[in-house]
């Protein structure tokens, strides 16, 4: 399987560990993740909050770029990339009078035939392998899976799950041999558009997602957003200095590579701000969990 | 009244409601004030003005105080509003349509943190084509004034691999400038 | 008078003066979509003359397939009629197939018999033919056994054979020797006999080549016609045939036309007279609805028995010459000179090749 | 096949719509009881239902002279007779597109849906459709096919 | 030749203002077939009318034309006034030169041009007029009632005390509907099964009326007056003759744990049963799915199926080997009054509608709907009126109503506001704290729609006198936290987010018509709106018809309907029906089509068209009984005359009286003069 | 070709039929042929010179037909089309015919064309042809065979018309109506033609003149592309037939696209599928009504 891979600009920098993980993964899964050439940024939310067209002009150009280098779907890890560019699909394909100035606004071809997948859409895709590849290393452990809000709304836009009952993120986990946790807070915002500007919001946002997961239970919250991730983990860092205990914050791809028995340095796990050693340490070492098997 | 004139809120210019209607798709009158939308707002008890009140707000064509508001300001687009409106109002959007034309018409009332993200962030994809987050946080604080917020980080960041210190303009940036151009004159040539 | 030639050159400037003197000139002409058409021409290079057969005949210049008869108008207690106008201006057809000449003066017989048809014979009057001798076209033709043939004079008033460089040409009636006598300086005596001899060798080789087709004896087709309205080869005769009338339409001779009254709001109208044919359904239909044809067997029956039995018994000569259009058009495959080649075995009419009637 | 304007001026389209007798019918009596002034350009013909009107009708009235012709009836789901609207906009979105594409100019022909309580609306589409006839002038081209016969 | 004669009203100042009456007469009498032409001031009044008559006397006239106002004014009055001159009185048509001219325009040039031209459009039509006969139909005085709740129940009392018989059908095996369900009635707290049951036992006993409970309606021919209605009985196992309802059965059944359909699935019931104590008919029903001896039959068990149901039965009346039977009844007309069903929250919806995922799809068990509410606070409930969370049978101490749950909400798929929520809520705030003195109760709403006689007062005593809490906001979200359920809103009066701790939360959910109603109106002819309520003729004028003569409606299956509403159009309908059978025959008028056999070639284009279905096939023989062709056929009852057949058949073999091709083509033609 | 005539040798002898239409060689090419007498089922063919719609010839409208008794009828894959039309509007009865489908490759314009079949000659309905193999039939024969030579061009046609100017497009049409002659030939060949009276012969009133001038021919071909909506199979015969030329294609051409952009249908060898006219769905595009 080759699917187009739209990195996007946090996966190669501040989440590098998604990118990393993601290959790692995709590896071991047999997927090909094909880097569209020249990428650009999707413009984010900067462009959403200040220029509209912008906003919509910027993801077109990948789309566009995918499209020519022969892609029918491309997968954008980073779930405000995924959003802006499903965004802009699908306005552009309920817009005909947009779809009609695209070409020449992005100075390209481009008839928006590409679908956009998400991360947790294409492992759910996978789901019968990741069962297969995972051995039993995550036995046990209580995961929290974190949606956040850019994965699954608007709703006719992400319209993978369900917007309010959203189930592939535990399932994939489940496939992992980890054990979901029923919880509230998963399809809270974090916070993400404001980390730089109004820090003091994230936190609260952030904390009370952090408690909640708590209270369920989990050993870790699992998610699949570099924003989210930055925001749960980095911030966290500050609550852990002031004494508060530590709730490792895993992207989903980290959670499958450590079931398929990857090397956690592989995964990237040392880049977390808040030390995921807690859950290293039950995480059964590969060996045994293959002589289970 | 004849019903194929658009509605006018006095001064020949159209009413707020007709801008958004025009620029989001939406008609901002279906909305009938349940506050379903602040009720699930994360940022509700934060701001002065709700999802609703901004609602509110423009069905009552109030538009200097809204381009004014901090309020539109802290919207995270989380788009809960979006998907629980009973009326498909989609706030979220109108909140963006206002922002950008309180850039247009008020810039001095862009909270100077958010203004000088935003820009430094297109500005940083205008110049390479992509987000070059180091210098990103680097024009940010110069520009806001905030030089000292999340200091702590940086090294952390480095130390983690999570900054590069080049910025690699990608082969394509000149026609990433082209669109940003092309954007921004679409935006004024707008009635 | 002596036959004359004429250049092709001499036929450019001939054509341009007559139209410039306000003469109609009608000629065959490639259309769009390649086939050709008799239609009016301005110019002589727009004439495509001994090219393929004309999608349709020469009767349309004399019975077109719809003319008003005359308009009327009611008013409070009364009707005004306003008739239509019988005198038409000089008509010359240049590069006539003979078939389609032929047909015309055939018409003539029945457009004047019991009645003189005032728009046909004042279209006539103002017509001169100028026919072309056929080489023949495929194997559809069937000219000679109709008793004309490729080279027939029949309906022309002048009849050119293709020369080297031109065309030999001879006049057949009054009205064409008076056509040469009033332009005879656009015409040459014959100065070489082998022009003479040229010419006549193209007719003769037209004539052997369309007669391989189909040979016939008219006059016991006729009688075996007369007597075998119940044969019944009539009824399986027509199954593959449409009833589409599609033969009529380009068929040169057959002339039905239909009456109707059409009007132009609710108390004016004009009467007019517009093509019809025998091999519809509806054309027989009874007011009470009853139709004495039941069906296309009988109707087929009735296009070959008029042609080759009803008609030669009113005027003397089959309506019918050759042209084979009939065939080529239809789309059901129904073909007359195959039906005929039928006819003649059953009617032990398939004999040594019959004169002129 | 803009026309000069003097010739514009002395122009009169005359313009012939088909209605159903429930919703458009009495919507244009509304228009009247309501005293909405219109340009008098529209002769209406009545019929039970949009079901009811046969694009004969249409070919009919530019053969007879019409510079346009308006198709109106119920909203959909409204018809009195619940679904002779849908059939007729079946009928009339094949039969518009048939015309556009042998070249009748689009706007000679208006389709609208006016309701019993729509004469405001009766009038836009009475206004709007005479101002169309005038802007493309008189429908000369489909006069032309009567007077040019063989 | 014809002889028209052509009335110009001046209708006063009206017409003769803006149109020179005068010129109009004079240019119509110019027409050839024109008799008379005349101009007065009032043509409807009597002098006017005596002008028309007396002119169809003196000028042996063959059509009238009025020019005037619309025919929806006064057609009826000039067609009776030629009727009573002795002209057919289709032969009378009006042209509308006040409406269409006179009212609407100020150029008197134009509008009198406009005037000649709509009257000679006219004049060339009446010359094509043909005689035409009022159509008269025989009627049925029996009529058909689709639904037996308290509006079906309603009807058939009313037409059977006017001495009309009725056929009650009534899907369930019980008459009753909703209504027997609640515990209380607003505005006045008066017991429902008290005052329904009395009526239920009416309707089982009453002379006139044919009960047929557990039946539906199967097919439905004919038309008004001379309905052919087919009906399916369901199969209920048990002989209906010899059951003495002694409840012996149901003692004895094995299977007592299926989810009571009465009980809204909160209480249990056996697999032989009657839905509840006072059930009309009293009659047990099998319920198939559930029944011990059916899955054994099923899988394949010859000996040892239960059985004991028939064991218990002294009468004998148990029959596995029932099977639905069908009958078919003559009647002249049918109410229906289907009712409604209640939204559902979760995530299974049918097309169009979408569930509440931010209320936990469905999934809180302790947050319920109105209907089971009312099982809960009634004492014939499953906990005998007290109210107690299913979940753990704890009384709640703090509970949450929220309103417009469904309704006013496009984003699901319903807009419409579900009438009664207002009124039921705060009844049932007041039947909360009348049974748990010390409980909260908060409700979310976003308007208090109360406009009934006594409404307003009863929300106003639920807040003042039984401190029902109310906020002004719709809820964002639930979920559970522990035993609590977290309802978080927003009071949007005094702008503060809220989050309640609830200990069980009831749901207005939105009203909506019975699944199945698209089939059954189809099978009426009659129209339904985009959610499946049934159309009524006009909202105001007509609103117990339907446009399907003699098809009418009662209760909820036209829209959200509260008790009093179901009952007045229940009883409206009835006044109507009865009032059709006063005669012995209808009237119709004769504008409907007729096919010439002879043209038709069959293709059934108009049988497909036809919104009543009066298009029939017949066949053509020849004169030996051959078949020749299958035709078309238009039965005239059911005709209703909208033409749609005649613009669709392609060869125009079918003809619509007084609107006859010949004649629309005259008026088109009378174009240009 | 052995295995269709040893079918008809068989449908006939057996008494199942009275005749089988099918194709046989004439004098100007291939022709229908109608077969009553098993000995003669030698004459039947089938190659790229049967362009024929036989299935005209089911139509009600031919008494001297139904004498022959029980027909079966060979069918290319896009004539059953014109069989499942007259069932679907109750011309014929599915058990008053027998079916027999032939595997096409592509027929030639012209049914005197000389093989092979070339994009030159094919024609214009058959490149890009989908109703090859025939579903509608009581019996298959023949093998499989190659997709037509050729491409497609007909919408290409039509694009340009639509490209043009109202006033274009009306002078390019006139000028091809001019030629009309009003033999209804385009008709009576229409397998889909089957009305017991046409609208263009109905006369109390009449609708469309039948006179042949531009007035009436406007009318009537508007009228006959009106009535084939949703109807015509896109056979061709109407065209082949016409002795003018017109390009009557084109028009049902453009009428097919328009059926099966607003109504979602597509000529259908399925006779329960129902007829886009006479029917109607509540969310039909509507963009042309105010």
């Amino acid at each position: 399987m080759k699917v187009g891979y739209y990195p996007g600009c946090s996966l190669h920098g501040t989440s590098r560990e998604f990118d990393e993980s993601l290959r790692a993964v995709a590896e071991v899964l047999g997927v090909e993740l094909a880097e569209i050439d020249d990428w650009s940024c999707c413009g984010a939310t900067s462009a959403h909050a200040t220029n509209h067209l912008l906003s919509v002009a910027l993801p077109a150009r990948n789309l566009a770029l995918a499209e020519s280098q022969g892609h029918a779907e491309v997968l954008a890890p980073c779930a405000a990339c995924y959003n802006r560019l499903a965004g802009a699909r699908h306005e552009i394909a309920t817009d005909a009078a947009l779809a009609a100035r695209m070409p020449e606004l992005i100075g390209r071809p481009f008839a928006n035939t590409v679908a956009v997948r998400n991360v947790v859409e294409v492992l759910h895709g996978l789901l019968p392998t990741i069962r297969v590849r995972a051995g039993q290393p995550l036995a046990g452990i209580k995961v929290a899976c974190y949606y956040g809000c850019l994965l699954v709304r608007p709703a006719e836009v992400c319209s993978f799950d369900d917007a309010e009952d959203p189930v592939t993120m535990e399932e994939v986990v489940s496939a992992t041999g980890a054990t979901p946790v029923a919880w509230d807070m998963r399809l809270e915002c974090c916070g993400g558009a404001l980390s730089v500007s109004r820090t003091r919001s994230v936190v609260r946002l952030g904390r009370a997602i952090l408690n909640d997961a708590r209270a369920a239970g989990a050993d870790a919250i699992v998610v699949a957003c570099p924003m989210c991730h930055s925001n749960l983990d980095f911030r966290q860092s500050a609550m852990v200095r002031r004494g508060e205990a530590a709730m490792p914050v895993l992207f989903l791809s980290e959670l499958v590579g450590l079931a398929f028995g990857v090397a956690p340095d592989r995964l990237g796990l040392r880049r977390h701000f808040t030390s995921a050693r807690s859950l290293l340490d039950r995480v059964q070492p590969p060996a045994a969990a293959r002589e289970v098997r | 009244m004849n019903s194929m004139e658009p509605a006018h809120g006095g001064h020949g210019r159209p009413t707020l409601a007709e801008e958004l209607r025009r620029a989001t798709g939406r008609n901002p009158a279906r909305c009938y004030q349940c506050g379903k939308c602040s009720a699930g707002c994360p940022m509700a008890s934060e701001t002065a003005l709700r999802p609703h009140d901004v609602m509110r707000l423009v069905s009552q064509d109030r538009r200097e105080e809204l381009l004014a508001a901090e309020s539109i300001w802290l919207c995270l687009t989380c788009e809960t509003c979006v998907d629980r409106c009973p009326n498909e109002c989609d706030p979220a959007r109108t909140i963006d349509a206002l922002r950008e034309m309180a850039s247009a018409e008020a810039p001095a009332s862009v909270p100077r943190a958010l203004a000088a993200f935003h820009r430094s962030f297109l500005d940083q994809v205008r110049l390479t084509g992509r987000l070059f987050e180091l210098g990103l946080m680097a024009e940010y604080k110069l520009r806001s004034g905030a030089l000292f917020a999340d200091v702590t980080a940086a090294p952390g960041m480095v130390s983690r691999g999570k900054l590069g210190f080049v910025p690699h303009p990608i082969k394509g940036v000149k026609e990433v400038r082209r669109i940003f151009d092309a954007c921004e004159r679409a935006n004024q040539e707008k009635p | 008078m002596r036959a004359k030639t004429i250049t092709e050159e001499e036929l450019c400037t001939f054509v341009a003066d007559l139209v410039a003197a306000g003469t109609r000139v009608t000629a065959p002409v490639r259309a769009a979509e390649g086939k050709v058409d008799y239609r009016a021409i301005t110019r002589f290079e727009e004439a495509a003359i001994g090219a393929e057969l004309p999608r349709r005949s020469l009767k349309e210049f004399f019975l077109p397939p719809t003319e008003p008869l005359f308009s009327w108008r009611q008013g409070k207690g009364d009707v005004t009629v306003k008739p239509v106008s019988v005198s038409f201006p000089p008509h010359v057809v240049l590069g006539a197939r003979p078939c389609d000449a032929a047909a015309v003066e055939i018409l003539d017989r029945v457009m004047g018999w019991d009645y003189r048809d005032e728009l046909w014979f004042g279209r006539r009057e103002a017509t001169t033919i100028v026919s072309v001798a056929c080489p023949g076209i495929d194997g559809s033709c069937f000219c000679t056994a109709t008793g004309r043939g490729p080279d027939s004079t029949r309906g022309s008033d002048l009849m050119m054979t293709p020369v080297d460089g031109g065309y030999f040409v001879e006049a057949v009636t009054p009205k064409g020797e008076a056509f040469v006598r009033t332009h005879a300086a656009r015409f040459a005596d014959v100065a070489d006999p082998g022009t003479t001899v040229a010419a006549e060798a193209f007719r003769a080789r037209a004539r052997s080549r369309v007669a391989e087709n189909l040979t016939l004896s008219l006059p016991a087709l006729r009688s075996w016609l007369g007597s075998s309205f119940d044969h019944e080869l009539w009824r399986t005769i027509a199954l593959r045939c449409h009833g589409c009338g599609a033969c009529a339409s380009v068929c040169p001779t057959c002339h039905c036309f239909d009456i109707v009254d059409e009007p132009d709001g609710v108390r004016a109208g004009t009467r007019r007279r517009n093509w019809d044919t025998c091999q519809t359904a509806r054309f027989t239909v009874h007011a009470s609805g009853h139709n004495p044809r039941t069906d296309q067997n009988a109707r087929f029956r009735q296009r070959v028995m008029h042609k080759f039995s009803i008609y030669p018994d009113r005027f003397g000569e089959v309506l019918c010459t050759g042209c084979g259009r009939c065939a080529r058009a239809c789309p059901g495959g129904m073909d007359l000179p195959e039906v005929l080649k039928t006819i003649a075995a059953l009617a032990g009419a398939d004999g040594p090749r019959e004169a002129a009637v | 096949m803009a026309l000069p304007a003097e010739k514009i001026e002395a122009f009169e389209p005359r313009i012939t719509a088909f209605v159903c007798n429930w919703c458009t019918y009495t919507g244009a009596d509304l228009a009247g009881t309501s005293r909405l002034q219109m340009d008098p350009n529209v002769r209406i013909i009545r019929l039970p239902c949009t079901g009811r009107i046969d694009p004969l009708f249409v070919i009919k009235a530019f053969e007879r002279g019409a510079d346009g012709v308006i198709v109106s009836g119920c909203h959909p789901a409204d018809c009195h007779y619940t679904s002779g609207n849908y059939h007729a906009r079946r009928r009339f979105a094949v039969f518009n597109e048939i015309l556009g594409f042998l070249g009748v100019e689009p706007e000679r022909l208006t389709f609208s849906w006016v309701s019993a309580s729509e004469g405001q609306k009766w009038r836009e589409v009475v206004n709007d459709a005479t101002a169309r006839a005038r802007r493309l002038g008189p429908f000369d081209a489909f006069r032309a096919l009567a007077g040019r016969s063989a | 030749m014809a002889r028209i004669g052509v009335f110009v009203c001046h209708c006063g100042e009206n017409i003769g203002r803006t149109v020179d009456c005068a010129r109009v007469a004079e240019e119509l009498g110019k027409l050839p077939g024109v008799a008379h032409a005349i101009d007065y001031k009032y043509m409807c009044s009597d002098p006017g009318q005596a002008l028309i008559k007396q002119a169809i006397a003196e000028k042996k006239l063959t059509g009238v034309v009025v020019a005037a106002c619309s025919p929806h004014m006064h057609e009826k009055t000039f067609r009776r006034a030629c009727g009573s001159a002795g002209l057919n009185p289709f032969l009378c048509e009006m042209a509308n030169v006040r409406e269409h001219c006179s009212w609407i325009h100020e150029d008197r040039d134009a509008a009198t041009d406009k005037a000649v031209d709509l009257a000679r459009f006219i004049v060339e039509k009446v010359k094509r007029n043909v005689p035409l006969e009022t159509i008269r139909i025989p009627v049925t005085k029996r009529a058909l009632v689709i639904g037996g709740g308290i509006a079906g129940i309603q009807a058939a009392l009313d037409l059977a005390d006017g001495g009309a018989e009725v056929i009650l059908v009534e899907k369930e095996p019980s008459i009753g509907g909703h209504m027997s369900q609640l515990s209380e009635t607003f505005p006045t707290l008066d017991c429902s099964q008290c005052i329904l049951t009395p009526r239920m036992v009416e309707v089982y006993q009453h002379p006139n009326i044919k009960l047929m409970a557990y039946s539906e309606v199967a097919e439905v021919g004919g038309y008004i007056g001379n309905f052919d209605v087919k009906i399916r009985q369901k199969a209920r196992y048990v002989d209906a003759a010899n059951c003495n309802g002694c409840g012996a059965c149901q003692k004895a059944c094995i299977v007592r744990k299926v989810p009571s359909e009465f009980d809204e699935k909160l209480g249990k019931r056996t697999a032989i049963y009657v839905p509840f104590p006072q059930a009309v008919p009293n009659i047990p029903v099998i319920d198939r799915a559930s029944c011990a001896y059916f899955k054994a039959k099923a899988k394949g068990v010859k000996k040892d199926a239960c059985g004991k149901c028939k064991e218990a039965c002294s009468k004998g009346a148990i029959d596995y080997e029932q099977a639905d039977t069908f009958v078919t009844e003559k009647v002249g007309a049918i109410v229906v009054a289907t009712g409604y069903t209640l939204y559902s929250i979760g995530k299974d919806q049918p097309e169009g509608l979408r569930g509440y995922g931010e209320y936990g799809y469905g999934t809180i068990p302790d947050v319920i709907d109105g209907l089971q509410f009312e099982r809960l606070a009634s004492a014939s409930g499953p906990t005998a009126g007290k109210i107690l969370r299913p979940s753990d049978g704890k009384e709640p101490k703090r509970i949450v109503f929220l309103q417009c749950v469904g309704s006013r909400d496009p984003a699901k798929g319903i807009e419409y506001c579900s009438k009664i929520c207002c009124m039921y809520v705060a009844k049932h705030t007041m039947l909360y704290r009348h049974k748990v003195h010390d409980g909260q109760a908060t409700v979310f709403y976003m308007d208090i729609r109360a406009n009934g006689k006594g409404y307003d007062e009863f929300v106003r005593r639920a807040i003042e006198e039984d401190g029902a809490r109310y906020v002004r906001g719709r809820v964002s979200r639930m979920y559970r936290d522990g035993e609590t359920i977290k309802v978080q809103g927003f009071d949007t009066l005094s702008g503060e987010p809220v989050v309640i701790d609830a200990d069980m939360v009831v749901l207005a959910t939105a009203i909506r018509p019975q699944p199945g109603i698209e089939q059954l109106a189809q099978k009426l002819s009659a129209s339904y709106d985009a959610h499946g309520f049934f159309n009524e003729a006009h909202p105001k004028l007509r609103p117990v018809e339907t446009n399907t003569a003699g098809v009418y409606l009662a209760g909820a299956c036209q829209a959200p309907r509260d008790i009093p509403d179901s009952v007045a159009m229940a009883s409206a309908a009835a006044a109507k029906i009865l009032g059709l059978f006063s005669k012995a025959e209808l009237e119709r008028e004769p504008t409907v089509a007729k096919v010439d056999a002879a043209l038709c070639a069959g293709c059934f284009h108009c049988e497909r068209v036809c919104p009543y279905g009066a298009i029939t096939r017949i066949e053509v023989r020849d004169r030996k009984g051959n078949l020749v062709k299958i035709v078309a056929e238009v039965n005239p009852g059911v005709c209703q005359g909208c033409g749609t057949c005649q613009a669709t058949c392609p060869s125009k073999s079918v003809e619509l009286q007084g609107f006859t091709d010949e004649q629309i083509w005259s008026e088109i033609n009378a174009l240009l003069a | 070709m052995k295995e269709l005539q040893e079918l008809a040798r068989t449908l006939l002898s057996s008494g199942t039929v009275g005749v089988v239409i099918g194709w046989e060689e004439g004098p100007r090419g291939a022709r229908p042929a109608f077969i009553t007498d098993a000995a003669d089922s030698s004459r039947l063919i089938f190659d790229h010179r049967c362009t024929h719609n036989l299935a005209t010839y089911l139509s009600p409208r031919r008494p001297h037909m139904a004498r022959l008794g029980k027909a079966a009828i060979v069918v290319k894959g896009c004539d059953a089309r014109a069989v499942a039309g007259l069932l679907r509007e109750t011309q014929v009865k599915r058990e008053d015919v027998v079916i027999i489908g032939v595997r096409c490759g592509g027929v030639a314009a012209d049914p005197a064309g000389a093989k092979p079949l070339t994009a030159e000659t094919v024609a214009e309905r058959c490149p890009g042809c989908t109703a090859r193999e025939p579903h509608l039939a009581d019996h298959v024969v023949g093998e499989a065979q190659p997709e037509p030579p050729g491409a497609p061009t007909r919408d290409a046609r039509i694009a340009e018309l639509d490209a043009m100017s109202a006033p274009k497009r009306w002078a390019f049409w006139q000028a091809e109506f001019a030629r009309c002659i009003r033999c209804n030939a385009c008709r009576e060949v229409c397998p889909m033609c089957f009305c017991e009276r046409c609208v263009g012969d109905k006369t109390e009133p009449q609708w469309l003149e039948s006179s042949p001038h531009p007035r009436g021919n406007f009318a009537w071909h508007v009228t006959r592309a009106l009535h084939q909506a949703g109807r015509c199979v896109d056979c061709g015969e109407c065209q082949r037939a016409c002795p003018a030329d017109i390009p009557l294609g084109l028009l049902n051409r453009k009428i097919a696209g328009i059926v099966a952009d607003r109504f979602d249908y597509r000529a259908t060898d399925d006779p329960t599928v129902p007829a886009p006219i006479g029917a109607f769905s509540m969310s039909d595009r509507q963009e042309f009504i105010l």
